[in-house]
């Protein structure tokens, strides 16, 4: 017997941990002296008002969506991958090393190329923490945490040593003119849409709806899939079953961690078109709260990116036209962190005894007779 | 290196590890009652702000520390609440809160001072001065003529913050109250064996919020000596991950108070040296400062592999305690 | 009667979420008595006394103690009202030394030293007293469960309890420790103190009680006093009908040899000595049988017949050898050579309690041709599969979309076994097969062990349930400590015999018992 | 409207940022303009904040830092009716102004001053980011004070590599603790809010240390010599009082036009004897009629008076 219906759990709490965070936010706009009816207004106009504001949000969601998927991958497996944003670095450094160093005659063959590499890279990144969590139990929140300085310093002597172009910058060299995307513009100027030029959004976003199907997919579909629940459910039952805690957990990541890495393709290759220091922007991290309200499903998923696509870009029209710091953004992540994985309970409980009760009232379940009691008989 | 190059680097590294060392402290008594806590750092940063806005604006340390306290406390009570009376996830609460603190800082700092999520530099009196203990020398020049041991004496035994002595008192005393107290007694029951404490008839969730409070306290300080301390206000991210080194240490230490103190000071020394000294030249090879950077979560990565000793957590930790499902 | 009772509890009520655990409960006990309370699994036994405890809170209901209205929110309530528990699972702190456990929560001041002085001289006073004689200084860790079980009634002693609850104290205990035990609690009840006792064993409630009570299904079913009742009277009483506990079987035949166990050693990653040279064959078409005390190594021998444990020594499959090193040692090639489990915990191995119904129906086997297409699975074959299953092995309600934790344990237990014996294996591994499962359904499980031998396959059956081992198998043999203390046949044995091998004795052909 | 865009080290850095910052407040005070601004946090962010101002219509958008030049080169060309003026760095464009400081000649005159008022001999530099740009600063400062006197001992260290080390206080304090390990008694910070950090230890440490880009004079009154003033803010001033109509190409400002310089306040006053004041005055002359060339670091990455 569930205690609430699937429904409940899957749009009622996550909506209403929603509600709370964004309450919570306005109250923090209005402590700083700002109004935070101005500040939604301003975020929808901004986020969502134009061509160009949607090629940012959804350029932004499509980082989201590669990171959501990818913490959500370990979720399932019950590992919490906090190192997307190291792995997504180190796509980064993927999609650079192919795009510095080999000509490519077409941006398909390149982008085809870029994500295999972002993937392998950022799947690489993942494999050491993955390891040492199955082999040596090290607490694989702690090593991808460690793995994402160790990422950023790797970056840093990449970028101000080796991988450097001339001049002043740690960035390198801009990539070749045949490997940049099309962006939204390019495509939905063929069919005659007219979409802003300036907007980074790029064919990227329909290579994370595609990675959003396949985890689908994988996830509920495959053999595979099918073990990584198992696992992530209860160990002892996989291994009862014959499943292996080292191969779920080592593929769990390194999936994860190849999605993580896969983003690069978006915001590397799709928009600086070099690799610059700090490219995943924190995106790995938001990766971490898109999983929790998107209850690790790749709808889900797909959903929440948007979301949060829309919060970044609102949040940076925030940053450009009102005094409101653009880290209102990590604020809210927090929040929703905070009331979706954390505090989930506090809004569980309540509303499973609304459920229990509302399911003891309504039909009147028939009752077992109460048995005769002979307490008294013994004396 | 010669010798006051070396007393140098170690005075540094005294310095860096203090807010090592008190938030490892922390962690511990935290960790030690069964609740895991990766949100140290967001703790630190959220006291480290509050320390330094509030000692920029009156001007006392004293009223900046205390405000580094309540804010970690306040950190603290929502990780309790999540953890303990919720019983969430406690790891995304952790992770929660350190996103947190490090939005809610600069969004404030920003809105209060305006500098682009600084607080104002503090000026005397709203920083910890050098404690000069007696007869030592305080100028680097004067200190550069004297004898070893007057070095030696100047250099790294006097001239600190009051919490840096603090700090190597926190060491014993942690001790004392752990192993010597009931209250000692009863956190660490409760970290191993909560529902032993609850039939024992003393309450797991007063006990808990009672270590969270602790760790909120350490925390607090560990912050505010970062501000106030160690720089003159605050910068954003100014914690930059010494709450998860302070957590490597913590399980380096296998959750005790002495060997904590030595891994902080290890850590404290591999900082000093990576601020000190860019390219360290080793004849062979010359180690880029990328390296030097990042040793010390190299170090917290190899810690955590046990390639120094299994470190057995308390056996409830990270659990939440569920009596009725 | 004019006396008052020690306790009495009024109309006691209390739910876990959807399930309702105890229903208006009323029981009164007399002090200076022991009482005992029977019923199954999940009647609300434990629940019950953990209410009078303090550890739990009921929805509705009074407590009375020595005819006194009394509040007990939490444990010390309880304590301070002089009542005194040990838990089914102790409640013990591994890694303090037992004279920290008994002072834990019972401390004199701020400072340590001075109540550890004190009980420890207490606790010498006790262990004379009463015969509870153990190192105050050992860590709980190193001791055994017999000793850990003083521990935990010193602990109420200490604490002055007038009443005493005891939670199957038995279960873990071998028949000569369960003796002492009792020898124990009859010189409690001669102090003038109240003791409850629960139990599955009617033996011990005839031995033993005073007066006791029985409870189905979180209702308190019947008191009465144990010279008016006899045990057939109670099991009715318990289950609601008449119970036949006999299992209808024919003889074993025996044919080829299938599994050949020899020289099989476990040391775990503490360095403790699981298993001490397990050796032992099973033949198809018998049931082996394996008594033991729970935690004497039977749990570990499942785990590595299943293929999740290492282990050293040699298992061959109809003459092949298997590997146990860790390699290839897991449980899919297991089944890949005719071997099926169900095992000891259905809920935390047996199945994934959120998976639905016809996705636990191919677990384990998720890798068959049947299940599979591809790297996918073959979800309709499996849900038709899952189908057909239900309906044979009567699993209610009979919907694949279920999730596995909807289900009540007995159906659980049925959708295990559907799935393990359908695959018709060679071997089937069989643990606790009817923990925690009402007597029709174990009827039917026992029906269905039985078949699967008559069809020629060979069992090895785990069980603490004696009454289960001597019904069902054709071999016995009983384990203690890691080891195979000996071999019986079930009609040349009885329990006596039986458990002094559980309690590692050998008996000597003289007949008299001696230390292994 | 024109925009303004500061670089990481965030607006109020006492330095660069700030610089830039006080230019455009005195173009809103005199005129009663506004303007738009914004900080980034990220070097990922710089195209979007140029675009975003270009697609709402702001011109002249003014950027401060070298950073931007990859990106401009890319956005100028997307929006050719607007002007975009970049400090620090070179953009050819038709609708880009660069302008560029002659740090070197500034740096120099604070080295004069450092070897003049150190008493050890040992002056140290301390820089930001490891970059030809901030070797343009310690080369000028080492010819300096070689040229005042020729047995100084000029020590320099870099904070970082990245752009995080113009925002590092406590590494600059520590690097600060070095130098007054190795001698120095004159430190100075070419490293933006790096430098806040360095002023501060050589305040308590009672050495004199050297402000950059801004006046940092009143920081530590009496306890900085002197700051080598780099006009951040006539930049922007200008390019916002231009407007529009800014005159796009390079814009180089030395000694000469005023764009650098060093600082003498009230703060200073006692620290600058006459005769220190009447050297350093000679040689900017020297320098603004051409007599004087100061080696220029990026010009043939190389330094005359000190290895990096
Ligand atoms: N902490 C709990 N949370 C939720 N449900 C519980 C909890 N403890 C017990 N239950 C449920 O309450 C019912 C009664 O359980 P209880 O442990 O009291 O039974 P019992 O009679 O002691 O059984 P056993 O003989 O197995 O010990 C069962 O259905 C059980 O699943
Ligand atoms: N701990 C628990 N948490 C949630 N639900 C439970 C729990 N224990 C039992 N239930 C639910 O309560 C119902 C009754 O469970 P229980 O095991 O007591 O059944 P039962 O009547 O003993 O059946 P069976 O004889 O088949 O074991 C089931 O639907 C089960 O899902
Ligand atoms: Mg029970
Ligand atoms: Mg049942």
């Amino acid at each position: 017997m569930d205690r609430m219906p699937r429904w409940a759990d899957v749009i009622l709490i996550p909506l209403i941990s929603l509600i709370l965070a964004a309450l919570l936010s306005a109250l923090v706009i209005l402590f700083i002296g700002e109004s935070p009816i101005e500040a939604i207004k301003l975020m929808i106009s901004g986020a969502l008002g134009s061509t160009y504001g949607w090629g940012y949000t959804l350029y932004y969601a499509t980082n989201f969506m590669f990171t959501g998927l990818a913490v959500s991958v370990a979720f399932h497996a019950r590992m919490f991958n906090i190192g997307g944003e190291g792995q997504a670095l180190l796509g980064g450094l993927g999609v650079a090393v192919v795009l510095v160093y080999i000509p490519w005659p077409h941006w398909t063959i390149a982008l085809l190329a870029a994500t295999a590499s972002a993937a392998a890279f950022g799947a690489a990144w993942a494999a050491l923490p993955a390891y040492l969590q199955a082999r040596r139990g090290s607490h694989i929140v702690i090593t991808t945490i460690m793995f994402n300085f160790i990422a950023a310093a790797l970056l840093n002597w990449a970028l101000v040593g080796p991988m450097k172009a001339p001049g002043q910058e740690p960035a390198t060299v801009s990539f070749p003119e045949a490997t940049n995307l099309p962006t939204l513009h390019d495509i939905f100027g063929i069919i005659g849409i007219d979409w802003s030029r300036a907007a980074p959004a790029n064919v990227s976003l329909f290579v994370a709806i595609a990675a959003c199907v396949a985890v689908w997919a994988l996830i509920w579909r495959t053999r595979l899939g099918y073990e990584i629940r198992a696992f992530g459910y209860s160990e002892p039952a996989a291994r009862y079953a014959g499943i292996s805690p080292f191969k779920i957990i080592m593929v769990a990541m390194l999936i994860s961690g190849g999605l993580a890495g896969c983003m690069a393709i978006n915001n590397v290759q799709g928009e600086a078109e070099r690799l610059v220091l700090n490219a995943a922007e924190g995106a790995g991290f938001i990766g971490i709260a898109v999983a929790l309200m998107g209850r690790s499903h790749p709808l889900g998923v797909f959903l929440a990116a948007l979301l949060f696509g829309f919060l970044y870009q609102g949040g940076a029209e925030l940053a450009l036209w009102m005094n409101i710091q653009r880290e209102l953004i990590v604020v809210i992540q927090a929040l929703v962190i905070l009331f979706t994985g954390a505090l989930d309970n506090m809004i569980r409980m309540p509303l499973e005894k609304i459920f229990l009760a509302a399911r003891r009232k309504s039909p009147p379940p028939p009752g077992p007779d109460r048995k005769s009691t002979s307490a008294e008989a013994a004396e | 290196m010669d010798f006051l190059t070396t007393l140098q680097v170690l005075d540094s590294s005294l310095r860096q590890a203090t807010p090592l060392l008190i938030a490892c402290l922390a962690g511990l008594f935290s960790e030690r009652a069964g609740i895991f806590d990766i949100g140290l750092e967001g703790k630190m940063l959220a006291a480290a702000f509050l320390s330094a806005a509030i000692a920029a604006v009156t001007g006392s340390v004293w009223l900046g520390l205390l405000a580094g306290i309540g804010a970690s406390l306040l950190f603290s009570a929502i990780h309790g609440l999540a953890s303990i009376t919720f019983r969430g996830n406690q790891l995304i609460s952790g992770v929660a809160l350190n996103f947190l603190a490090a939005g809610i800082t600069v969004v404030i700092a920003q809105a209060w001072f305006a500098e682009g999520g600084r607080t104002p530099q503090l000026m005397a009196g709203g920083r910890f001065e050098p404690i000069v203990l007696p007869g030592a020398l305080t100028t680097s020049a004067e200190i550069a003529e004297a004898g070893p041991l007057m070095q030696l004496y100047s250099e790294l035994i006097s001239g600190h913050g009051l919490p840096v002595y603090a700090a190597l008192l926190f060491v014993p005393l942690t001790w004392w109250v752990l192993f010597r107290t009931r209250f000692g007694l009863r956190l660490r029951a409760v970290g191993e064996a909560p529902e032993a404490v609850d039939t024992a008839g003393i309450s797991v969730i007063g006990l808990r919020f009672a270590a969270v409070g602790i760790c909120g306290v350490l925390c607090g300080i560990a912050g505010a000596y970062l501000a106030t301390g160690l720089q003159a206000g605050f910068t954003k991210d100014m914690t930059a991950g010494r709450g998860y080194i302070a957590l490597a240490a913590l399980i380096f230490a296998k959750w005790r108070p002495w060997y904590a103190l030595m891994a902080c000071l290890l850590f404290g020394f591999l900082q000093a040296v990576a601020i000190r000294f860019q390219n360290i030249d080793l004849g062979v090879i010359e180690v880029p400062v990328q390296v030097m950077d990042a040793l010390p979560y190299i170090l917290t990565v190899i810690i955590l592999a046990g390639f120094v000793g299994r470190a057995i957590p308390p056996r409830a930790g990270g659990q939440p305690y569920v009596k009725e499902r | 009667m004019s006396q008052t009772p020690a306790i009495e509890l009024k109309g006691i009520s209390k739910a876990f979420g959807p399930v309702q655990a105890n229903k208006d409960i009323s029981i009164r006990v007399m002090p200076g008595t022991i009482h005992g309370i029977i019923g199954e699994n999940g009647a609300g036994k434990s629940t019950l006394m953990s209410i009078l405890y303090g550890f739990y809170k009921a929805d509705k209901g009074e407590i009375w103690i020595n005819g006194k209205k009394t509040e007990i929110p939490d444990s010390q309530a309880a304590i301070s009202a002089g009542i005194g528990m040990v838990f089914q699972h102790f409640k013990l702190v591994q890694n303090f030394t037992v004279l920290e456990n008994v002072v834990l929560g019972a401390e004199d001041s701020g400072l340590l030293r001075p109540s550890l002085t004190r009980a420890r001289s207490e606790l010498k006073k006790l262990a004379e007293e009463y015969e509870l004689s153990v190192d105050p200084d050992a860590v709980i860790d190193d001791i055994g469960v017999g000793m850990q079980q003083r521990v935990e009634i010193l602990k109420a002693l200490y604490r002055g309890a007038d009443i005493l609850i005891l939670d199957e104290p038995t279960g873990v205990l071998t028949p000569a420790e369960a003796d002492h035990l009792f020898r124990i609690l009859e010189g409690l009840k001669r102090e003038g103190k109240t003791i409850i006792l629960i139990t599955h064993k009617l033996r011990e409630i005839m031995d033993i009680t005073d007066t006791v009570s029985v409870m189905r299904r979180g209702e308190m079913t019947a008191t009465v006093k144990t010279a008016d009742t006899s045990p057939p009277e109670l099991a009715e009483l318990m289950v609601g009908r008449k119970v036949l506990l006999r299992v209808e079987k024919t003889p074993a035949r025996p044919k080829e040899k299938i599994i050949e166990v020899r020289d099989l050693n476990i040391t775990d990653d503490k360095g403790v000595h699981r298993l001490k040279g397990v050796s032992f064959d099973i033949h198809a078409g018998e049931i082996l049988g394996i008594a033991g005390v729970a935690g004497n190594g039977q749990s570990e021998l499942l785990e590595v017949l299943g293929g999740y444990e290492k282990a050293t020594g040699s298992i061959k499959i109809r003459g092949e050898a298997i590997d146990l090193t860790g390699g290839k040692s897991d449980g899919a090639s297991r089944r890949a050579r005719g071997i099926s489990h169900v095992p000891e915990d259905r809920q935390r191995e047996g199945l994934i309690m959120d998976y639905s119904a016809w996705e636990n129906i191919a677990f384990g086997y998720h890798h068959d041709e049947a299940y599979r297409s591809g790297p996918f699975m073959n979800n309709a074959a499996i849900r038709a599969d899952c189908e057909g299953k239900m309906q044979r092995f009567d699993v209610r309600p009979p919907d694949p979309n279920l999730t596995a934790k909807s289900f009540s344990g007995g159906n659980q237990q049925k959708i295990v076994l559907a799935r393990e014996i359908e695959h018709n294996p060679d071997l089937l591994l069989v643990g606790q097969p009817t923990r925690g499962v009402d007597i029709g359904a174990i009827e039917f499980i026992h029906q269905e062990i039985v078949a699967l031998r008559d069809k020629g396959k060979a069992i090895l059956l785990v069980s603490v349930e004696l009454d289960e081992i001597l019904g069902l198998a054709d071999r016995i043999a009983v384990m203690f400590d890691g080891r195979i203390m000996g071999e019986r046949l079930p009609d040349q044995t009885d329990e006596k015999e039986l458990g002094l091998l559980m309690a590692g004795m050998t008996t000597a052909p003289g007949g008299t018992p001696q230390e292994a | 409207d024109p925009a303004l865009i500061f670089d990481l080290g965030g607006k109020f850095d006492k330095s660069f940022n700030e610089s830039a910052f006080t230019g455009a407040q005195r173009w809103a005070e005199e005129t009663g303009g506004s303007y738009n601004e914004v900080e980034l946090q990220s070097d990922a962010q710089r195209e979007q904040a140029l675009r975003r101002f270009a697609e709402n219509g702001n011109n002249p958008i003014v950027m401060a830092g070298f950073s931007f030049a990859t990106p401009l080169t890319e956005v100028a060309a997307d929006y050719p009716d607007t002007k975009f003026v970049i400090i620090d760095g070179v953009v050819e464009a038709p609708n880009v102004r660069s302008v560029i400081f002659s740090e070197h000649e500034g740096s120099y005159l604070v080295g004069m001053l450092a070897a003049l008022a150190s008493e050890t001999g040992t002056v140290g530099f301390i820089g930001g980011m490891d970059i030809p740009l901030i070797r343009k600063f310690g080369c000028g400062y080492a010819q300096g004070a070689v040229a005042v006197n020729p047995d100084a001992t000029v020590i320099a260290n870099m904070t970082g590599t990245t752009p995080a080390a113009w925002n590092d206080p406590v590494r600059g304090s520590e690097l600060t603790l070095a130098q007054i390990g190795q001698g120095a008694d004159v430190v100075y910070a070419a490293a933006g809010g790096t430098g806040v950090g360095v002023l501060q230890t050589a305040a308590d440490e009672d050495i004199l240390s050297i402000g950059v880009d801004a006046n940092q004079n009143y920081l530590h009154p009496g306890e900085v010599l002197t700051s080598m003033l780099k006009r951040v803010d006539n930049a922007v001033y200008d390019a916002f009082t231009d407007g529009a109509d800014v005159e796009t190409g390079l814009n180089v400002m030395g000694v000469a036009s005023g764009g650098v310089g060093y600082a003498l306040d009230e703060y200073n006053a006692d620290l600058i004897t006459p005769e220190m004041q009447a050297a350093v005055d000679e040689a900017a002359a020297a320098i603004a009629a051409g007599d004087l060339m100061v080696h220029d670091y990026t010009s043939d990455e190389s330094c005359p008076a000190i290895n990096f």
